[in-house]
């Protein structure tokens, strides 16, 4: 019985996270700026990465094994937004201004 | 399940290089050299799972530690290029790390 | 593709690409290093290079006819060739019957390692290993030879401000990293000692461990970090990861066995194999992580006198 | 499946001969080097398809493993990988020098200023 | 300790070059690299006299047996080389440290002698080892140590000449990796005696075909062969000079050494000779690489130019000699393997002497030389006489081998042919006498001192060998002799 739940946890798990993960990869193809891309990719890697690695850990019951994981999980959860950070603020600072949407245009269109 | 994991992770790939060759700015390919390292990681991970090794996932860490660096590195080096920030600023940088 | 800093950030993805390749081949300590040269120090260098040089490239190609001759006969060629080759994955292959076996099937009874890559790498093959420690050695001082400065440069402060200018809108990169890199080096510290029983060993841990430093001089600027490392110790003890190599060949030698036969370090001969394989790794260890470092410096130390030198032509 | 069995070998051609395309048809420096790259890591990517065993696992001894792919090309292609890694920087390190000599690094640029001199 | 000898040839070099970097100060270092490279030409003595007398010597790393691990096998030919390398190594060392402190900023004084070891250890290693992926990695020791090498001349055209060579150098690597690859892939094996005996098996294969196709062109770019010879002019013209005089006397010949290595001890004559045209491609190439790089040399205004055209010229004598495929035309190669080397290292000496004085080596700066120089000057005329084949010195002999060898052939056209390539030998020299002897010094130019004697005693050393070798050549005949007959004798 408890196996049954850890192994359906697990593909949830992993389905989620493939999910988010291709939703992340349209995001980077379909947004039209830069910092929507950004956010497209960055949101839905922490979390795409999170799931995926946990489903991992469901499925295997060995110490090491999952602790290796966790040292990624961390890593990713510490890499991840940092990186992200410091793209934006390099891409902010070297003068590249995000996409807005014209007030005046978009009240004419409203 | 561990298959199809992959597989998107794959597709995802395939999406992330595209943006990294189309990439109109030089930022949008930092954004997806990123990203693609993330998803190495992950496929790594999977991958050692698919074959029934999972030991192997020290791999994956190198990768994410080594993706951090790069990124870090072209950041430090088109910093250096384009010669962005005032002097002035400098100081207060120092004393506030 | 114009912009040489993407042409040298996607070679890092070929980098990767490739080792995860590596890593469906059953690779993994192939893929390892992959990963840290091909994507990590490899497209580093790039990229210092390119922000020396310049960033855009003139796109007229020359001799593209030639080019393309050259390319599709040997293409050509090879591929001529592979018509006769056993087919990929194929377990009756001659390269898979002749000497391989026996690394499989004795190398534990002889030199007690679980990873076969290592005792192949370290004792069977041992001097090719050691020609590549000598390889990496000379890489190292070919790039002193050519980069150190022949003359004080003018202007020491302006090539440190440059190099410092990882300025506070990096904050949290920089406390970020200062959190990974102990860890880091920790790592560096596993792999090195991990490579009898999975992925990994001396050059791995080596790159590993140089990249730590490179974060560091990076975010913290190169002044600081030349402060903390001091360049011609480094040279020093480059020399001495090779002659820690040699040392035991030269050891068992006197051991009265061949060079590099660690049988004779040890009344045990499995004990002196362990021996003589964590030895050299850790020669290899010390010499690639600092020939790395002294490549990166003498990389890094350039960038504001190349740029000076380049605006006066 | 006869014609098919060798398929990672053509890739694997055709990725040396991109490498190889760009090394000579390249004037910039930079990305000969990074053709130079392509080449020797297709190179290697060859040596370990010659290594993979179908069914095999990596040469990592272990409990229930029979079958393992061949350990000497993957051993063989970590010292080729040292030694690309040796000639990259050694080529950087001229091209940055040439750029502080030359003040270019394009092949045509360097040419002229050559025959300038000679 | 003397059945360490093979590996200690190798390791001695190995192991103090990066002693050197505790040195510091470059006139220990010098002196240091200069005993060194003593004790291996010593140690290469005794080997030659061990392997003359009682065969092969075989050596097995870490005490695995080849093919499991890397075995050294000196046989009588790795010997020979290992010989002449050594001896090369050591004469041009001995002014080295007066030319490099004239040519090389002082704080990569140091750098240059590490270098110079590596190059050395390279070199060695390559003739020594039994083991084809051995032989990449010690190539590329060598390789990557010339580069940084030549690219420590002075001209900023050392550095493009260097890239030029690297890139060349690289891609010619990668090709011979790929030929080992193939081959591995065939046979399942890396050491040479165990893929001799398993080759043939596999001969018909087109992979095996394939294999040795992208070995030959690969030695060929390292060889300078000639239409693959692009990159040497430059390099030698504007190395520093001891690292010309250095690389001309061995660089090609191991290129040379892994050539006939190949096709004799590894592939097998049968194979070679017959799978591919090569012996007819080989004598073409190899004479119009002599008549190309000949003319090529007549027109050069700069004299380490001019000599190194020259070289691409001998090489294609050594592969005329090499593609006759008999045990006399080998013979005459290996002849010239050595005589080559003698000759070159003394001129390119003499060309650094020049260079040591007044600073240029242009054919218009020779002027009135001819007496400032007399002795600088005499070398060089002894040397070219040499190269044209004059008879007395060691030039004649290969030379007249080649031409015996080719009779022998029934190649009355190739015989012919070489005599005539020496004709423009005498084109090219007879310029430089020319413009030494028989102009006047420029007016108002500082006349110039006699080369120092640490020039002149390893560049007399030289030409009195070229002369003595060429009269008394019983030693020099006597190992080619016995080296050709023994791979002929090996091979199936």
């Amino acid at each position: 019985m408890m196996d049954m739940v850890i192994d359906i946890s697990s593909a949830l798990c992993l389905l989620l996270g493939s999910f988010l993960c291709l939703s992340g990869g349209v995001g980077i193809i379909r947004f039209p700026d830069f910092y929507t891309r950004m956010h497209g990719a960055g949101v839905t890697d922490t979390l795409a990465a999170s799931m995926i690695l946990i489903g991992l850990m469901l499925q295997n019951p060995d110490a090491i094994v999952i602790l290796k994981l966790v040292m990624i999980l961390l890593m990713t959860l510490f890499i991840s937004p940092t990186a992200s950070h410091a793209i934006a603020k390099a891409a902010i600072n070297s003068g590249l201004l995000p996409l807005l949407d014209n007030k005046e245009n978009k009240d004419g269109e409203s | 399940m561990l298959i199809a994991a992959t597989i998107a992770i794959l597709v995802v790939m395939a999406l992330t290089i595209v943006r990294g060759c189309m990439g109109p700015t030089l930022y949008d390919r930092i954004l997806a050299v990123n990203m693609f390292g993330t998803k190495t990681v992950l496929l790594i991970s999977l991958l050692g799972f698919v074959m029934g090794r999972p030991e192997f996932l020290d791999i994956a860490i190198v990768y994410a530690l080594i993706n951090f660096i790069s990124v870090i590195g072209v950041l430090r080096f088109s910093d250096s290029l384009g010669f962005k920030q005032a002097p002035q600023e400098k100081e207060s940088g120092e004393k506030g790390s | 593709m114009k912009d040489l800093f993407a042409v040298a950030m996607l070679s890092g993805i070929y980098g990767l690409l490739s080792a995860s390749l590596f890593v469906t081949m059953d690779a993994v300590d192939v893929a390892f290093t992959e990963a840290s040269v091909g994507a990590g120090i490899s497209t580093l260098l790039m990229l210092t290079t390119v922000a020396m040089t310049g960033r855009s490239e003139n796109t007229v190609r020359h001799k593209p006819v030639l080019a393309l001759v050259v390319v599709f006969v040997t293409g050509a060629l090879l591929i001529y060739g592979t018509l006769d080759m056993p087919y990929f994955g194929d377990v009756q292959a001659a390269a898979n019957l002749h000497v391989a076996p026996r690394y499989i099937q004795d190398s534990f009874q002889e030199i007690g390692v679980d990873n076969i890559v290592t005792s192949v790498l370290a004792s069977y093959r041992a001097f090719d290993t050691f020609g590549e420690v000598v390889v990496i050695f000379t890489a190292g001082i070919g790039v002193l030879a050519l980069l150190t400065f022949t003359r004080r440069p003018k202007g020491d402060t302006e090539i440190n401000s440059l190099n410092d200018s990882m300025h506070e809108q990096y904050l949290i990169v920089r406390i970020v990293s200062k959190i990974l890199i102990p860890f880091i080096l920790l790592f560096a510290l596993y792999v090195q000692f991990h490579g009898d029983f999975g992925p990994g060993g001396g050059f791995q841990a080596g790159v590993i461990f140089a990249a730590a430093i490179i974060l560091y001089a990076m975010l913290f600027g190169m002044s600081v970090a030349r402060r903390v490392i001091n360049q011609s110790f480094v040279q020093l003890f480059a020399a001495v990861g090779v002659l820690t190599y040699g040392s035991v060949g030269v050891a068992s030698m006197l051991n009265g066995g061949n060079f590099l036969d660690y049988d004779v370090l040890s009344d045990d001969p499995v004990a002196g194999q362990h021996l003589g394989i964590l030895l050299i790794e850790l020669g290899v260890g010390i010499a690639v992580a600092t020939v790395v470092i002294i490549i990166f410096f003498n990389f890094a130390g350039r960038i504001g006198f190349s740029k000076r030198e380049g605006n006066k032509e | 499946m006869m014609i098919l069995g060798l398929y990672n070998y053509w890739i694997v051609v055709v990725l040396m001969m991109i490498g190889l395309y760009i090394v000579i048809a390249h004037g910039n420096l930079v990305k000969k080097t990074v053709g130079l790259n392509i080449f020797q890591t297709s190179v290697f990517i060859f040596y370990i398809s010659l290594g993979k065993v179908d069914g095999g696992s990596a040469p990592i001894l272990a409990e229930g493993v029979n079958l393992y792919s061949n350990p000497l090309p993957h051993v063989l292609i970590l010292t080729a990988i040292v030694v690309s890694l040796a000639t990259t920087a050694l080529g950087l390190a001229i091209v940055v020098r040439i750029k502080e000599a030359y003040g270019s690094i394009e092949e045509e640029k360097i040419q002229m200023e050559d025959n300038k001199e000679c | 300790m003397l059945a360490h000898l093979p590996v200690l040839q190798v390791l001695i070099p190995l192991m103090a070059a990066p002693l050197c970097l505790f040195l510091r100060r470059p006139y220990l270092a010098w002196i240091f690299t200069l005993i060194v490279s003593g004790l291996t030409f010593l140690i290469s003595i005794i080997l030659l006299q061990q392997v003359m007398t009682s065969g092969s010597i075989v050596y097995a790393m870490g005490g695995w047996e080849g093919p499991w691990g890397i075995e050294y096998r000196i046989d009588k030919l790795s010997a020979f080389l290992l010989l002449i390398i050594t001896a090369m190594s050591t004469v041009i060392l001995c002014a080295a440290h007066t030319s490099i402190r004239k040519e090389i900023p002082k704080n990569r004084q140091i750098y240059f002698y590490i270098l110079y070891l590596f190059s050395l250890t390279g070199m060695l290693g390559i003739v020594s080892t039994g083991d084809v992926f051995n032989v990449f990695v010690f190539l590329e020791i060598s390789s990557l140590s010339a580069y940084a090498l030549i690219a420590l001349g002075e001209d900023r055209r050392a550095l493009w000449a260097a890239y030029q060579y690297l890139i060349m150098g690289t891609i010619g690597a990668t090709f011979i990796l790929i030929g080992i690859g193939l081959m591995y892939q065939m046979t399942g094996t890396l050491n040479m005696d165990d893929l001799a005996r398993r080759l043939p098996e596999v001969a018909q294969t087109r992979t095996v075909f394939v294999a040795f196709v992208f070995f030959t062109v690969g030695v060929c770019l390292k060889l300078a062969l000639f239409p693959l010879h692009l990159w040497l002019p430059n390099a030698y013209a504007y190395a520093p000079s001891i690292v010309t005089a250095f690389l001309a006397a061995t660089a090609t010949k191991i290129a040379i050494y892994l050539l006939i290595r190949f096709t004799f001890s590894v592939f097998g004559l049968s194979f070679s000779f017959t799978t591919l045209p090569l012996q007819t491609l080989f004598v073409v190439l190899g004479l119009v690489g002599i008549f190309v790089a000949s003319t090529a040399a007549i027109y050069q205004k700069n004299v380490k130019h001019l000599f190194a055209y020259s070289s691409v010229a001998q090489v294609g004598y050594m592969i005329v000699g090499y593609s006759m495929g008999t045990t006399i035309g080998l013979m005459a190669t290996l002849l010239h393997l050595f005589n080559h080397a003698l000759m070159k290292s003394a001129l390119f000496l003499a060309l650094g002497a020049v260079m040591y004085r007044i600073g240029s080596v242009q054919l218009s700066g020779f002027q009135g030389l001819g007496r400032q120089m007399p002795f600088t000057m005499a070398a060089i005329v002894a040397g070219g006489l040499s190269l044209i084949g004059v008879p007395l010195t060691v030039g004649f002999v290969s030379k007249w081998y080649l031409v015996l060898a080719s009779v022998e052939n029934g190649w009355w056209p190739v015989a012919v042919l070489i005599l005539l390539g020496s004709l423009l030998t005498i084109i090219y020299i007879w310029r430089i006498v020319e413009v030494a002897y028989f102009k006047d010094p420029i007016v108002g130019s500082e006349p110039a001192k006699e080369a120092p004697l640490a020039f002149l005693i390893p560049i007399w050393l030289l030409v009195g060998a070229n002369f003595y070798f060429g009269v008394d050549t019983r030693l020099s005949i006597q190992v080619a002799q016995a080296a050709s007959q023994s791979l002929f004798g090996v091979s199936p």
